[in-house]
């Protein structure tokens, strides 16, 4: 196998294996997104011509917070128990071994929110190309928002109020993804056309794919030093 | 020169409360800040000064 | 040439440092004051009233220098952060962490005065325009900065995280500020903008500069005189600051 | 093989240790000392590449380990406080992944000889948190006897062990260094081992 796939594919492996064991929190992220984006209904009034206009917005802030859920726990465990250490003294590349970690991370909580997405905005009655519109945007969009909660959850390792300091930190840094995600939809359903926004979403994800596993590697060094 | 009277130069033509409101703010930040900054050193000035006496008090 | 970099190598040891800013800071207060004063002239009495502004589009004397500052600090900070990172330098992270505190008020100030002008302009105390939106997302930035710090015990450690926090933040500010931007253009937002003043005279332009100046000098002095601070808080238990004259003193 | 010296170690603002020279070659093991709080487990780490020292210089094969990097770690075992043990997953799979983290693979054969060695037979396919804590401690040993490294760095690898479990430890360290291994380890037990070199950390 390839040498540089070979601990990324190992590691997201075993983090699968270890979500499927404490399911709990995974399916806990899912059911808050789901009840999050049903509130605002409730809270706005379910005239149809509205509901369909802040769509994207409230699924993409929802997006936002359901993955903030989880970022906690991204290191937490694995600095607890010492595997971090291990993994910081493994053979392979620490930047690769994050990648994989960060990799598992949008599996087990970003993707069910893309696949979930489309029924909810049926919810807010959006069409079918718009629905498409945004499982696109929210595909290229969640990965970027991993990546760059892993930075945070990694500078924010083992302090206290940690959880409260890590949205701290990492909201302000998704507002791009936040704008490109939700104005993709809201562009095609304004008849500009998405392109322009999912290819912006593409490049923040591609800067985010080369930078952000480094500093979050080099923010675990120092937290375990 | 702008203003015909002091009354005149405070009013700012009927923006007073904004210009007064930003300028204040402004003066007020920037007076307290430094205070602030050179307080932090001198506290820590005065801990370091009463760690010494307290060392020539001991003995040791 | 090579005399030089070891001066300055000299001077970026805590020990050398703390005396050198101790001299320079009441100089930087000169400036400051100077500038402020020239610059206050030229804002109230040089500067003609706006045609369409009237006397409010005074504020933009001090939102527009008080919004560079915001950003220029921010990329200072994160210059010294960058420069603690590679090499291990510790006045840098001082530097960083005596800077934040400005930063912030500086964007803070960006934000009142913006909201200040917008009032009377806009008809609102908050409109999302491109400018405060992102002035504000740098605040939160600022702000991030200065809770990381003060939540990591160990001041090394708390250096470093500030570091890569500062560098990460460095490369989305303008990111940030232009996808604000380009939203803001997409929802069709304000039309009245706070910098590009419809008369940009040269007596305004120069008040401005010279506002910027003032502000610049006092972001340095203030910097200046924290870092002397944090440099004696992390340093209590060595020598040379026990032997400092104003430890010595027994009394003020 | 493994030698530092002028080693000092600052945490926070208190100096731990300074000038520490140490030297262990194949074949020896090597006992830290030294009173609570006196830096032990931060000369280990220090000695594992976890942290950097203060001051000083560490060498093993007479090649800065800053440089050897991956080269050491491939070397190197190293067992903290925390063992590294996934309460979630069953012993064979905390065995196997350990495994994979090191960038092995290890048989099916050789993890389930390793587990029957420390007394687990029967507790392969239970979830590790239903074991209780010294049958935790020997999931770790079963993970020191699969893992092939010249240089073993434990930090307290005694502790919450019963007395069977102590000699079964013993018994893999005296066979790692018979092997021409080197140990480093700490204890503030006495060690049934013979011939070790001692050093004493602390100011």
């Amino acid at each position: 196998m390839n040498a540089t796939l070979a601990p990324i594919l190992a590691i997201i492996r075993r983090d699968l294996l270890l979500a499927m064991r404490r399911k709990s929190e995974v399916l806990t992220a899912l059911f808050f997104f789901i009840i999050v984006v049903s509130l605002f209904p409730l809270g706005i009034g379910p005239e149809t011509a509205l509901l369909r206009k802040i769509a994207p917005g409230v699924i993409w802030v929802a997006a936002l917070l359901a993955t903030m859920l989880g970022l906690a726990r991204l290191f937490a465990p694995d600095h607890a128990d010492g595997t971090l250490e291990q993994m910081v003294l493994s053979p392979s590349p620490l930047g690769l071994l994050i990648t994989g970690k960060i990799a598992a991370h949008w599996i087990t909580t970003g993707l069910p929110l893309v696949l979930l997405a489309p029924v909810l905005g049926i919810q807010f009655d959006l069409d079918g190309g718009a629905l498409g519109i945004m499982v696109v945007a929210l595909l290229l969009g969640t990965p970027l928002l991993s990546l760059i909660g892993a930075i945070g959850a990694a500078l924010t390792l083992g302090l206290r109020g940690g959880g409260v300091l890590l949205s701290l930190l990492v909201l302000p840094l998704y507002v791009p993804a936040l704008i490109f995600g939700a104005g993709a939809v809201e562009a095609h359903i304004s008849g500009l056309g998405a392109g322009g926004h999912l290819s912006l979403l593409a490049a923040l994800l591609a800067l985010a794919v080369f930078f952000a596993p480094w500093a979050t590697t080099a923010a675990l060094r120092i937290a375990i030093e | 020169m702008n203003w015909e009277s002091p009354a005149a130069f405070f009013a700012m033509g009927g923006y007073g409360l904004y210009v007064w409101g930003s300028f204040g703010v402004c003066a007020v930040l920037m007076i307290v800040e430094p205070i602030l900054a050179s307080k932090r050193r001198k506290d820590i000035l005065r801990s370091l000064r009463r760690e010494r006496i307290a060392e020539q008090l001991d003995p040791q | 040439m090579s005399n030089r970099i070891v001066n300055w190598f000299k001077y970026a040891s805590p020990q050398s440092f703390y005396p050198l800013a101790g001299k320079l800071i009441p100089w930087f207060w000169a400036l400051a004051i100077v500038f402020t004063v020239a610059g206050l002239y030229i804002t109230f009495f040089a500067a003609p009233t706006d045609f369409q502004q009237g006397e409010g589009y005074r504020i933009i004397f001090i939102h527009v220098p008080a919004a560079w500052m915001s950003m220029f600090i921010y990329i200072v900070m994160a210059g010294w952060a960058g420069l603690g990172l590679a090499l291990n330098t510790r006045l840098s992270g001082m530097m960083a962490q005596a800077l934040a505190p400005t930063g912030a008020i500086m964007a803070f100030l960006s934000l009142w005065t913006g909201a200040f002008w917008g009032k009377p302009m806009w008809g609102a105390w908050w409109v999302w325009d491109a400018r405060l939106t992102s002035a504000l997302i740098l605040f939160f930035l600022y702000i991030g900065f200065i809770a990381l710090q003060a939540a990591i015990d160990d001041p090394r450690r708390a250096d470093k995280a500030g570091a890569i926090l500062a560098l990460v933040g460095v490369v989305n500010v303008p990111i940030i500020y232009f996808s604000v931007k380009w939203w803001n253009t997409l929802h069709q937002g304000a039309s009245v903008s706070l910098t590009k003043a419809p008369t940009m005279a040269a007596t305004m332009l120069w008040g401005m500069l010279i506002m910027a100046l003032a502000f610049w000098m006092y972001s340095i002095a203030v910097a200046l005189t924290r870092v002397r601070a944090i440099i004696l808080e992390r340093e209590a238990h060595t020598e040379w600051v026990k032997d400092l004259p104003e430890v010595q003193g027994a009394k003020q | 093989m493994l030698s530092a010296t002028a080693l000092s170690c600052i945490r926070g603002e208190r100096r731990l240790f300074s000038g520490l020279d140490l030297d262990v070659g194949p074949g020896e093991w090597l006992h830290v000392q030294g009173e609570n709080g006196a830096g032990k487990t931060s000369l280990l780490r220090i000695l594992a590449s976890l942290s950097p020292p203060a001051e000083g210089e560490i060498r093993w094969r007479g090649e800065p380990i800053a440089h050897l990097a991956e080269d050491y770690r491939r070397e190197l075992l190293f067992l903290g406080h925390h063992g590294a043990v996934k309460e979630e997953l069953t012993p064979y799979e905390n065995l196997i992944l350990a495994a994979r983290l090191d960038g092995s693979e290890l048989d099916e054969v050789e993890a389930l000889k390793a587990l029957a060695r420390f007394g687990l037979r029967g507790r392969e396919d239970l979830a590790v948190r239903f074991l209780s804590a010294g049958q935790k401690r020997r999931v770790l040993l079963a993970r020191l006897a699969v893992r092939k490294a010249t240089l073993w760095i434990l930090d307290e690898p005694f502790t919450a062990l019963d007395v069977k479990a102590v000699e079964m430890l013993s018994g893999l360290i005296v066979e790692h260094v018979t092997q021409g291994g080197i140990a480093i380890l700490t204890s503030h037990q006495a060690i049934p081992l013979p011939n070790g070199k001692i050093i004493m950390v602390g100011a």
